[in-house]
């Protein structure tokens, strides 16, 4: 119906911000992480090129001990946000009236309303050992004496779980909203009990939605910085931390891109694991959320 | 005209930014916060341009100046040299000359030392106190180079002797990794900032600290209890100075500014923002009345005497500080 | 359903259960906001009282935020960012929602993964990434030609770039799922009446995507407005809202203005959720 | 209440369902005999699907009982009831194959493997569909999908199957075709079925029995061929098969037949629906059906005029070609069009224009005394 | 070629499509006099869409020429076409109220307020539907939005008007409504209609002429009394109305008609279908349709026999009720099912298991040479 080259060059130019956004700000720096993170610093102003950073890492428990840290906390958040999200979607997507709904979905964007810092400082301003919640529970004569909630691994994930939820939550909601409930109906007049139906048609269908869910509350998590510096206890190490420390504390720029570099390696594999099990593509569900 | 300034978190109180632009009418300031590894790890990355005026501690632009050649040579006929503290002035310009060229000038100085709740805490004296299980559970530090020095001090040994002699310099190192990762079930938590610190000490959750000075002047005033202790090993001291970035635009706002602040009516201003002394002539006569007070509450005249200013790092000693920190904050202990 | 009776016991817990929920969403925020209004120089227990000075005070050391240059100048640099990011994002959004939902390219598939992979690479990794190339570019031009390129520098159009290098694929995503619902033939009527090609771009098909440019907007917006990990490495002199009370609170230490802060920006984004929300519901009106 | 009654599958007594303050089902009773094809036909909102939604068990009524072989199933939940349903978009779990689909209800039963492997390829044979276990759901056509979704009820052998207008999302085609069919399965399986459509022709077709109901009632049950013929109401003669419809009052009555006048004062013979008594005077409407209507050309039709008791003259003022239900439509002399079918050979057929007689007999003339919502 | 023929508002020469290797239309030829109705009928895939979305400019022909008004249009763009189009699903602007969409084609013409005003009012009146200019869409009936996107192509006084299925979306009712409507709207505009379907009933309902198309290709053009009672072939005689078809061989011929016998071994007297003439051992397609069938009890069938010349006897097998459309199939003696249209009055009708006659005409017996394909 039209001139094939206007064809082309509508296409082209379609193409050409996709192409500089990707190829600028994502695969070009990138390329560059990995190269620093190939140099070594042999003298002042002198590099070579050489795998020292990376085997730095590997000799080095401290380091892989913290990826591994990172990579299991980040774990359990996800576990968590799902579990702890999945009845919050759901009641959202199926129980709740159409009128309830919009008011709750905009409930649920609240954290998104303020920055990650003030997160954390309100959570510190409730967790501490003279924040609010000790208080009200020495009020309430539950506890003798006040208790530090703050600065320990459970804060951290209370404050990741905290952060990454809505980003469980839409997916799922999306998800759940597009099942029909005849779909659950039919579960339930074919014999199924509320588990089976939980098992084997509420939660089939909405896997898109919680891989989803999974991968981008991982991501988020695994690469958050501020939370769990400022919620995190004496032993609390996080990769990002060290990625921070390597950057701005040792000057070790070719350190820090390495570890830049294996934080997104480890990542990756963690997702690709994780897609391999459940049978999903990445198309088919960040994609579709 | 702009004048870029790439300073400390009190280092530019507004009062004192719009007097200096009242002066000078067609300068106008832009302040970035910052602290001593930011300020360097962002001229690096800039390769010295995005600001017309840093100031970081004088021990940090010797390594950093050879290795990333981030800073440009100061003119001194342009700075009001006299009204500087003679030692102050000697001290940094030693410590900062590269082939002759001087790359900084002093601005203020304090201390790091330790910090207690004079009713709860009275024999906190020693950096090692921190890590008596008398306190258990009740002191606090910040894990940085601060306390890898101060612990060594406690321990006997010189660091700064050492930082010659890396290989010596890494075995103290250890013993004090050692020394802290035993010590961390005595710690409460690792401050990371100003706030941390101030509300844990005023609530009460903690009784003594690591701290800057000026932190610790600042509670005084909240809690006359709270004062400042320099250690018996002697607190360590600092000198924030003024360097101009290489590729900075305005060096003559820039000298302005540093004339401007140097001034003494400006200097009680600056002084009441930063807690810290300025590096002129009287400085500390300068303070203001309350903070004079806490200072004299902290410091006898043999404190001052026993100060020990931070020493030039060479290039590699902060890396090998890092992974010391890193590996205390990953040990499992308390 | 999972919830067969109305009145069953399971039910009610459910509630209760949503209902705690949503109170673990809001109690971080409720005690940053309420400590603004304690009379006390830090932002903690005991509460002393209720005061508006760190709203509206113009001396020390209660300076209210409305007083405070510096955080009032970070609010402008947040603002300007934003709109910059959003802007950008729901441009390069909707070009990239008509590239894969019209167009048809060799490796379509590839590209579309590639599109959708900066969601998932750590925000920090994207900021250092991009200081990295913008830094080593600049050194490498001034070395060779003696060409400063300043924007290459820490600096408001980095951390524009750097946070548009994510915000880009949220908003891709959601302009693209409006335009999959787009029905093409809508197009063709309006040709068969007899409007030019981009009368109908114009009056059809943009109408049809706005109620999603505008929330995909509304979303950058304040996405940008409260990323910390990514900006952190790319900000310069010009420090937005969320850096200069991270340098507040880590550096100088924090009084109840920032709570003051925290609690003008809750409201403040309240009302553009509730202002977006209004938008998806008008959508579906449709 | 009644015994244990083995001859109804299902029994409805009284049934009843409020939400909140809409009657949406008020107080219907019926029984279906074993193995017979039940529909229930109404306009859309009359409260079919909610009727159905209370048998099986996804809504509680707000009064009445219902019984399934004899025993009372209030309170027993959905997938306790030994009653499946199809839904109207057949609802197939799309993240399971064929195969599983069908295999899902006898997993929740608790089956053997060999078994449920069995009952599974034994019901696609039956449903003449072998082949596809190993399918996906959206590699199946429309007519395939119906077929499945009835298959996975089936296997679970339930005393009733429910059916809400699964025909409803199929093209005209398929929907012709799959009348007949279902009809065959029901024949095959001998199960009880109940269909709920608001189509009529697919009610007629299909059922031994048929409710019509409206606005949460019962108006009628009967066989097809009661309800077309010998409707109860206005509403029935209306809604069931087209009708040429006038109102009037009536001359002259023996009670069950007699003369009208219509309102445009045409005098018409008319015989009383089922079971009516009508009055001298009273005001009725009157139901004629375009296929009891001969259409013949004025100049033939005195060969013709004993046939009928009605005769109206007209002039055709269209015809609708439709192949075998092609139809004109007359203008009286009054000004009224009136429909009727003919049956165009091609030879010497009727054309726009033609002065025509309409005849039709009294028997064919239903009169139901006028309600006010008439 | 011909030259300016004000007769014809549409003309297309031998026009054919191919998409890379499938060739969607191969080569059509016709042309639509002024002001008439033409419906192009075909299944599924058949390549209508095609041929419509050449007309209006949306695909490029790969081979013939077409021509409105007399004048080729290859490479004017659609929307410099005076063709205008009812798509489907209507494609009516959502985001436009009732008034800005009809407004919408004037605007793009560059007309001013105050016209655009009084044509737009014009055509709501023209429609029936005065008041509804400032509703959303979303507020209209589906028969409301019909009209209304019929209103926003007549609004622009198009040269024809190309209308691709516009029904198939609607439900039952409505769409039985909406074809009559659609018929007066045509009268009313007395504008060139093209009309899209693959639903018989409409075309045969609404058109002054229907083209029946198979497989990319016109099988016949004619009026739909032409097409239904003289096909011109097995295609057209099968897929417009119902039939029973048999497949046999010729016996006795004298060209245009005589005697087969089926597969089955039943004698048949036929004649053959228009223009065609079929020898003695042909192998032949019998098409006859149900309602030419005439069933009756065999007791009473001596009586009518005259009438036809075929006669079989048999069994009812079942009676499909469906009101007006009811039909009874016969099982013969051989065996096999014959499908005849009954008219029943529910009183001494026809019940399954009697003994039927069933007659028909030979006139009624279409037949044709067999074709590869059929
Ligand atoms: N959950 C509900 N809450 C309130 N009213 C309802 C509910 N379900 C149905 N209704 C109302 O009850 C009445 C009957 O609805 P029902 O769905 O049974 O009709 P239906 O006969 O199935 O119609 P259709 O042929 O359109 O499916 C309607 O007026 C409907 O609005
Ligand atoms: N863009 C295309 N590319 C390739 N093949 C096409 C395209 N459009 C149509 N076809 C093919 O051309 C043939 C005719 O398609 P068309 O849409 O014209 O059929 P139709 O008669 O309109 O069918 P329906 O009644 O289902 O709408 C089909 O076999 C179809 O698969
Ligand atoms: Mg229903
Ligand atoms: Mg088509």
């Amino acid at each position: 119906m039209q001139n094939k080259d206007i064809k082309r060059l509508t296409l082209i130019l379609l193409f050409a911000p996709f192409a500089l956004w990707i190829l600028l700000l994502i695969i070009l720096p990138h390329i560059g992480m990995v190269v620093l993170s190939l140099k070594e610093k042999v003298a002042p102003r002198v590099y070579e090129y050489s795998f020292a950073n990376y085997l730095d890492f590997l000799h080095e428990p401290i380091y892989w001990n913290t990826l591994l840290r990172t990579g299991s906390m980040s774990l359990l958040v996800t576990a968590l946000a799902l579990l702890i999200g999945f009845p919050i979607a759901y009641y959202i997507a199926k129980i709740a009236g159409p009128r309830a709904r919009g008011g709750l979905f905009l409930l649920c964007l609240i954290p998104l309303w303020v920055s990650d810092l003030i997160r954390s400082f309100g959570w510190i301003l409730l967790l501490r050992e003279t924040g609010v919640i000790s208080n009200f529970l020495l009020w309430t004569g539950l506890i003798g004496q006040p208790v530090e909630f703050l600065y320990n691994d459970a804060a951290v994930i209370v404050g990741l779980v905290y952060t990454v939820i809505l980003f469980m939550i839409v997916p799922l909601v999306s998800t759940l909203d597009g099942m029909d409930n005849s779909m659950i109906e039919a579960g339930y007049n074919l014999g199924g009990n509320g588990f089976t139906v939980l098992r084997r048609i509420i939660i089939p269908y909405a896997m898109p939605g919680i891989v989803a869910g999974c991968i981008v509350t991982f991501m988020l998590s695994a690469g958050s910085y501020l939370t769990p510096i400022l919620l995190g206890g004496k032993n609390s190490s996080w990769f990002t931390e060290q990625i921070y420390n390597q950057f701005i504390t040792r000057f070790n720029w070719e350190g820090g891109a390495a570890f830049g570099m294996l934080l997104l390696l480890f990542t990756s594999i963690v997702i690709w694991l994780g897609l391999k099990l459940s049978g999903q593509t990445l198309a088919n569900t960040v994609a579709k959320s | 005209e702009t004048l870029r300034l790439l300073t400390w978190g009190s280092y530019a109180p507004d009062e004192l930014v719009q007097k200096f632009e009242e002066e000078y009418p067609d300068i106008e300031v832009e302040v970035t916060f910052s602290n001593n590894e930011e300020m360097i790890a962002k001229l690096r990355a800039t390769g010295g341009a995005g600001f017309d005026l840093a100031q970081p501690s004088h021990d940090r632009i010797y390594a950093a100046q050879l290795e990333y050649d981030i800073y440009k040579p100061m003119d001194l006929s342009k700075i009001d040299t006299g009204v500087m503290e003679g030692k102050l002035l000697d001290g940094v310009k030693a410590n900062t000359t590269i082939d002759g060229e001087v790359y900084a000038v002093p601005h203020q100085w304090g201390t790091s030392g330790l910090m207690a709740d004079k009713t709860k805490a009275p024999d906190l004296k020693s950096w090692a106190d921190l890590c008596d299980p008398a306190y258990k559970g009740k002191t606090s530090m910040r894990l940085k180079r601060t306390i890898l020095l101060g612990t060594a001090y406690s321990m006997g040994e010189d660091p700064f002797a050492a930082y010659s002699d890396l290989e010596k310099y890494q075995g103290i190192l250890d013993k004090v990794a050692d020394k802290l990762i035993e010590c961390k079930g005595n710690i409460k938590a690792y401050w990371q900032g100003g706030d941390d610190l101030s509300a844990m000490m005023l609530s009460g959750e903690i009784v003594g600290s690591e701290t800057w000075d000026s932190t610790a002047y600042k509670l005084f005033d909240q809690n006359p209890n709270i004062v400042f202790v320099p250690p018996k090993e002697g607190a360590l001291a600092w000198i924030d100075t003024f360097a101009l970035p290489a590729k900075g635009k305005a060096d003559d706002a820039a000298y302005k500014w540093i004339n401007f602040v140097l001034r003494p009516e400006n200097v009680t201003l600056m002084s009441a923002s930063t807690g810290a002394i300025a590096a002129v002539k009287g400085g500390k006569d300068l303070l203001p009345e309350d903070k004079k007070a806490a200072v004299n509450a902290a410091f006898t005249d043999a404190d001052i005497d026993n100060l020990k200013f931070f020493a030039n790092i060479p290039p590699g000693v902060e890396d090998m500080e890092g992974k010391t920190l890193e590996k205390i904050k990953a040990a499992t202990g308390g | 359903m999972l919830a067969q009776k109305k009145t069953s016991p399971f039910l009610l817990g459910y509630r209760l259960y949503v209902v705690a929920f949503f109170i673990f969403l809001a109690a971080p925020l409720i005690s940053a906001g309420a400590f603004a209004f304690n009379d006390s120089l830090f932002p903690a227990l005991p509460w002393q009282g209720f005061t508006l000075d760190w709203f509206f005070s113009d001396t020390e050391p209660k300076l209210g935020m409305f007083h405070d240059r510096r955080l009032l100048q970070g609010l402008y640099y947040s603002f300007v960012i934003a709109i910059f990011v959003a802007a950008l994002s729901v441009f390069v959004g909707t070009t990239n929602a008509f590239l894969f939902v019209r167009g048809e390219f060799p490796g379509k598939n590839f590209f579309y993964i590639m599109m959708v992979v900066p969601l998932v690479i750590p925000g920090v990794i994207l900021g250092i990434s991009i200081l990295v190339l913008a830094s080593d570019t600049a050194n490498y031009l001034e070395d060779t030609i003696d060409l400063e390129l300043e924007f290459l520098r820490p600096g408001i159009l980095l951390v524009v770039l750097g946070q548009f290098s994510f915000i880009a694929t949220i908003t891709s995503l959601v302009i693209t799922a409006r335009l999959k619902k787009f029905d093409e033939t809508m197009e063709e009527a309006a040709f068969n009446l007899g409007a030019s090609r981009a009368r109908v771009l114009r009056t059809i098909t943009l109408p049809f995507l706005r109620p999603a440019m505008i929330a995909a907007g509304i979303v950058a917006f304040l996405v940008s407005f409260e990323n910390f990990n990514t900006t952190l490495f790319l900000v310069g002199s010009e420090a937005p809202l969320t850096i200069t009370m991270y340098d507040r609170m880590a550096k100088v230490g924090s009084t109840p203005v920032l709570n003051a802060v925290s609690f003008v920006l809750m409201v403040g984004s309240g009302l553009l959720a509730l202002l977006s929300i209004l938008i998806q519901r008008d959508k579906s009106a449709q | 209440m009644k015994q244990d009654n083995p001859t109804y599958d299902l029994e409805c007594l009284d049934i009843a369902k409020n939400f909140g303050s809409v009657r949406a089902v008020k107080g219907v009773s019926f029984d279906i005999p074993s193995g017979s094809f039940f529909s229930i036909l109404g306009p859309s909102g009359c409260g079919k699907t909610t009727l159905m939604r209370m048998i099986a068990g996804f809504e509680e009524p707000s009064g009445g009982d219902i019984k399934i072989k004899g025993k009372s199933v209030l309170g027993v939940p959905p997938n306790r009831r030994n009653v499946k349903m199809v839904f109207q978009h057949l609802a197939l779990f799309p993240m399971m194959n064929v195969y599983e689909n069908i295999a899902y209800g006898l997993r929740c039963a608790g089956f053997g493997k060999d078994h449920i492997r069995r009952k599974v390829h034994d019901v696609l044979e039956r449903i003449a569909l072998p082949d596809v276990a190993e399918r996906e759901i959206h590699q199946l056509s429309g007519g395939q999908k119906q077929r499945i979704a009835i298959a996975r009820c089936m296997v679970l052998d339930p005393d009733v199957l429910l059916l809400d207008e699964p025909l409803g999302a199929l093209d005209l085609k398929l929907r012709e075709a799959m009348k007949i069919e279902l009809k065959l399965l029901q024949h095959q399986f001998n199960t009880t079925f109940i269909y709920i459509t608001h189509d009529q022709s697919e009610a007629l077709v299909m059922s031994d029995n048929v409710a019509i109901m409206n606005q949460g009632e019962f108006e009628q049950i009967g066989t097809p061929q009661e309800l077309y013929h010998r409707p109860n109401t206005a509403f029935v003669a209306g809604f069931v098969g087209d009708s040429n419809r006038w109102s009037g009052t009536v001359k002259a009555s023996d009670g069950t037949g007699g003369k009208v006048e219509t309102e445009q004062g045409l005098p018409m013979s008319f015989s009383a629906g089922a079971g009516q008594t009508i009055r001298d005077g009273a005001k009725v409407d009157i139901f004629v059906r375009p296929e009891f209507i001969r259409t013949v050309r004025t100049a033939e039709a005195a060969a013709i005029a004993a046939d009928g008791d009605n005769r109206m003259d007209g002039v055709i003022d269209s015809l609708l070609f439709n192949g075998a239900n092609s139809r004109v439509l007359v203008r009286t002399g009054s000004g009224e069009l009136i429909e009727s079918d003919v049956t165009l050979t091609g030879d010497n057929d009727l054309k726009p224009g033609e002065d025509v007689s309409l005849v039709w007999s009294s028997k064919q003339a239903m009169c139901f005394a006028r309600q006010e919502s008439a």
